[in-house]
């Protein structure tokens, strides 16, 4: 085994892990109690339910021609993005792909400037211009949003190479699929960030499919994290369906790379509830296979954990989904209420010094 | 007779190709067990069986690349791409590898690929995936590029593109894949390099291929009740360009106005205007009319999106400016 | 006027800018220890160390996507590409990251880097190292496209490529680093977007740019002797396009050829071509004339590479077929 | 260590490695002997030489002019080409980059048909079209030729795959420098050839450079056969300065690729004696580098073996050089008197099918 590999003490939930107790692994989430506290813990569980119920509800704005073009759902993954920036300060930068609504809410942006921006509104965090795909906020350091799988790859390790360059202290998250692995971009710029130890994590959200294509039927390896010992660098598996493993496991390699400036590649174990997109019917997988995974669904097993541990009670549940259930509602009446970007919206945004006619 | 849909029309070209040549194969990204992102391979890999019908990665240049190497020995890969968007990824497969391998190697060998999938706006999509990106291929010689408009342009152009001893680049318009129109059920294909008139007019030309053709229709039915009488070249192909096609039908007109799908500058629109402009200089009473999308990247907005991709109306404009009618 | 080397104008365009601006620095192959492959960065690595001088691997993509993402956030990074044949590579990046950044998030940033390096023939190099691809630039919105032709000119632009807030695509014709010429000792910038007449005339316009700008020149040198009066304007910004020098020109003489190095089709000199032809149809007396590399890949042999370059007959063949005399 | 890592049982010399004997290892020799047999060996040191006369004297014709653009001289690596393809068979495929006219010769290609090509004329390989970096010979089952680092890799693993598919049984040899290994068109390639099980062997020329780039300096990992850890892909490292050694290494990868229709990813330890390309001074490494490794050069190395052995003596091996010297020379003036090609030929061989006017 390399030497840097990194090795959690416990074995991720994989998918289809029949019978597994749907609640949090104890020790993980014991020692989380202790180093966050109860409201911290409160915070990340609501901003998890909060992409959840956003999520939900986009699905259905979808379904009623509010949102067009593509949309992808984060359903199941919020553990990724919560646990991840739970451990991130506000300097730090996140660039995604376009299942990024998870992340964009996740790294503080408004759920009403997201919400806009799938209904293709001018109050939208891209003015309606980006959708779905496309979310950008430079204030909270969210650069995008990508249509094409690993092309963000580089550009993340560019972020990252700014950040060092310039002394920010800074670091970079990379977010992508399991299917970006296999582009040449990934490779390339796994290669540069490692040699020039740039502050960034390389975060596969390992959900077991790209599209419809099973990553068992299109990669040669399926412990994909090896994929690190091309470069030499860092890596580890993390178990993205538990929050806390999640939460340690990013935030292992975020010090590594503020504190050493060194590069991490992880593999996230996680799996989504929805197709691939609004489109899909995702028939590539069993029924049983996702009942499954259902049945552990993160967001219900934190639930649990948190009850039974007495971190919070029914009723402040309950009231707490109402709130969240209330501020998607919000979102979308501000989206709704939106107006559409101005005709004259169509030629702004090509270039910054742009002082000739077009065409 | 029979009315198919085009994404239909694609799959007989190439079931058909198959059962024919054991050396044609298809691969790309979902074309086998998902049958297809956009459902054109559907039941191919149950008809053909995984050795012929193969799923990859998302490695755009790779599997290029891999298509394109056993083409050189002699196989006939199709190699679909997602989108055309994408195929930037493999472009230096496609030009410095495909369209060069015989000129380098002194006319040994021959590279008889074709690489198609979905090209232009597909819908609110955004950006990165709304490009109409045909001038890189038709910029580069080695190449052959065709854009079929119809069901039975589709069949009949796709068959021979996988029939043609040279790389052939064959563009889809994402949005015509669900349209429906007639489609024999006996063999035919469709020759390299030969326009079609869509629709006989006196009046004005429209020169014009994939989508644009069903908007150039439009606009002519629009125009033919304010009793201007329009002639609809398909192209069809767009390397080789059917000059004699263009020709024929300017020096009838006088007029012409090419309208294409995508951006304006370097453009095959605009190295079609200049053939015309410069070929067929005498015969011309009013400048070549372009029609195009704006000169900018594609807003997800769908209320700008039709603001930026040409339309009826602006090609109903065009043709009158070219007529001097207003 | 002191004389010197286009590749040393360009370095001094880059240390300055360098020294000017702690935002901007300089990578890609061989450009630190080896002093670039064609010597346009020699001393900069003593002169600014490894973190503003990097070399990279050789990964095109990887690393154009690493210069724009530091662009994204503020940074101003020169990406040497060893040459453009290379940057099809890193086309994605480009065309799907660069050009469109700004408008995908309304505005919200900008991405200030150079994409710089060699294109065109370097003589004898064969079909996959000796393309002209202006074109694949000039059709993108998003980007700016600019190409010298002498070491005033290149200095004097880089300067304002690197300052410029967008993305700027700068090719450097590879024959002509070696070339000299004036450059003053004191600071100055060429504006985007702006054409310089380099030899004024009455007769007839060529319109051109890099290297064809010299041949040109040697055209026009021997038609004056012919009677024939040559303006030259070389355009140095290809993308935006100064149409007001052009319809200038054009107004004065009537009859206009385009020369480029690159093929035909689809290319930089159709569209200026067409743009002519269409919005000067009343000023023109003659055809536009185009003069261009053959329709084929570049041979080795360098007996035919010179048959498939643009050169001087062809030039002043075709000034004299717009002025129709022959 | 993965477990489908091969390792030699004996360390390559590597680069610089002071005061090692000039001759080869006893043991690998001793036993290519038995296996190969002296006429076997000789042939192998013949074409190593033929190798080295041919580059030695295309390098003097660049400099008087003959040949022009770009012309890159496999001095120092022919143990290479030589050990890898004389385990080969004829219906075998050879691609390789530019550096190519060691492969080209070894794989059976005429030398007059080479030396044509650099000279531009009709009678090359490529008709003259080509030039150094694009050799090509359908018949000799040689595919070029390439100048773009990387491009070939996909390309042979297509050629593989047509092989695979239409049950040849023909291996593929695809020839890569060390630099190349960093582009995304490798690890494309790689992921697909292992989880397709193309008969394909990847071969790093790895000769420490990349035009004046040590590879030190830009390759996070400098055990390079690790990145076939990716792809779950044999790999093992190879001393490419021992022709038997060499010959051994790529046995196995061949039979490999030939018996089980597996993929090798190689490492092969070589060094260039020459500039990148008649251009370069190569002042990028010191004197006692080169000098070192040319002390140590692989067809003296052989020679001394040879010698020492008595698998040949000092009046062959006379006899031998001035019988390769006279076929270079033989292989120069047939070059020199061929005609370049005919202006018709400019618009030729661009397309099969092909009856329209050009522009
Ligand atoms: C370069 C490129 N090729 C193909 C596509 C089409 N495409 C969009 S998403 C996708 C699957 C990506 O899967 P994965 O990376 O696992 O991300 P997930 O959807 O699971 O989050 C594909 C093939 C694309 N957008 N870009
Ligand atoms: C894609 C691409 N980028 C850059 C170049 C320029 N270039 C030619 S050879 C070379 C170095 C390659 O080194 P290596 O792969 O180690 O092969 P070697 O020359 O040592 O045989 C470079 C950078 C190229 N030809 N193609
Ligand atoms: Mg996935
Ligand atoms: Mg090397």
């Amino acid at each position: 085994m390399p030497e840097n590999q990194t090795v959690s003490e416990e074995k991720p939930a994989s998918s289809g892990s029949n019978g597994a107790a749907p609640s949090l692994h104890g020790a993980t989430a014991a020692k989380a109690r202790k180093d966050l506290g109860d409201e911290k813990i409160i915070a990340m569980y609501r901003q998890m339910l909060l992409l959840r119920r956003f999520e939900e509800v986009a699905g259905r704005q979808y379904q009623m021609g509010k949102i067009k073009g593509f949309c992808h759902l984060y359903i199941g993954q919020e553990p990724v993005a919560v646990g991840s920036m739970s451990g991130l300060e506000e300097k730090d930068y996140v660039v995604a792909a376009y299942r990024e609504h998870g992340q964009a809410i996740a790294k503080g942006l408004d759920p009403n400037a997201v919400m806009a921006e799938l209904f293709a509104k001018s109050t939208g965090c891209s003015k309606g211009k980006g959708g779905s795909m496309h979310l950008f906020d430079v204030e909270k350091r969210f650069y995008g949003g990508w249509g094409i799988v690993g092309g963000q790859i580089p550009t993340a390790a560019g972020v990252a190479f700014a950040s060092k360059y310039r002394d920010e202290g800074a670091v970079v998250l990379c977010y992508f699929g399991d299917g970006s692995i296999h582009q040449g971009a990934f490779h390339e710029a796994l290669n540069m960030a490692a040699k020039w130890d740039l502050p960034c994590v390389f975060i596969t959200e390992n959900n077991k499919y790209a599209m419809g294509t099973d990553i068992e039927r299109i990669s040669a390896i399926l412990d994909i994290q090896q994929k690190a010992v091309s470069y030499g660098m860092d890596h580890a598996q993390i178990d993205g369906k538990d929050i806390f493993k999640a939460y340690y496991g990013f935030k292992e390699a975020i010090d590594r790379a503020r504190n050493e400036s060194r590069p991490t590649f992880l593999d996230v174990i996680t799996y989504r509830f929805r197709g691939h997109s609004m489109s899909d019917p995702a028939k590539y997988r069993t029924k049983e296979e996702l009942q499954d995974e259902m049945d552990h669904d993160p967001i219900k097993r934190m639930e649990t954990w948190m009850l039974a541990e007495g971190v919070i009670d029914e009723d402040a549940l309950k009231s707490m989904d109402k709130e969240i259930k209330d501020e998607v509602k919000a979102a979308v009446k501000f989206a709704e209420d939106s107006p559409f970007p101005d005709p004259s919206e169509l030629t702004t945004d090509v270039y910054v010094e742009w002082n000739w006619d077009i065409e | 007779m029979r009315k198919i849909l085009f994404r239909d029309a694609l799959n007989e070209a190439m079931s058909e190709e198959m059962e024919r040549d054991p050396d044609v194969f298809l691969m790309g990204e979902e074309v086998a067990e998902y049958n297809g992102a956009y459902k054109c391979s559907v039941g191919m890999l149950d008809r053909f069986g995984p050795k012929r019908v193969i799923d990859t990665p998302i490695a755009e240049l790779g599997f290029a690349g891999i298509g394109i190497g056993a083409a050189m020995v002699g196989m006939k890969p199709i190699v679909e791409m997602m989108t055309f968007n994408f195929a930037i990824l493999a472009l230096d497969q496609v030009m410095n590898t495909a369209a060069k391998m015989r000129y380098m190697s002194g006319g040994q060998l021959s590279c008889p690929v074709v690489i198609r999938g979905a090209g232009g706006a597909g819908g609110h999509l955004g950006a990165q995936h709304s490009q109409s990106l045909e001038a890189q291929y038709v910029h580069c010689p080695g190449l052959k590029v065709m854009m079929p408009a119809t069901p039975y342009d589709a069949k009949g152009m796709l068959k021979t593109a996988i029939r043609d001893p040279d790389p052939v680049i064959f563009i889809e318009s994402e949005i015509l894949y669900g349209s429906e129109g007639e489609v024999p059920e006996e063999e035919y294909t469709i020759p390299m390099g030969v326009a079609d008139v869509k629709r006989e007019g006196a009046d004005c030309t429209i020169i014009t291929w994939s989508r644009m053709v069903h908007f150039s229709l439009d606009a002519a039915a629009e125009l033919a009740e304010q009793g201007i009488d329009v002639e609809v070249v398909d192209l069809r192909t767009l390397r080789p360009l059917d000059k004699e096609a263009i020709r024929k039908s300017v020096k009838k007109t006088n007029r012409v106005v090419v309208v294409e799908e995508g951006w304006y500058w370097a453009s095959v629109g605009s190295t079609v205007a200049d053939f015309i402009s410069r070929d067929l200089f005498d015969h011309l009473d009013a400048p070549v009319g372009r029609v195009h999308q704006r000169d900018i990247p594609m807003p997800y907005a769908y209320n700008l999106e039709p603001l930026s991709l040409p339309n009826k109306d602006n090609i109903v404009e065009a043709v009158k400016r070219a007529c001097y009618v207003d």
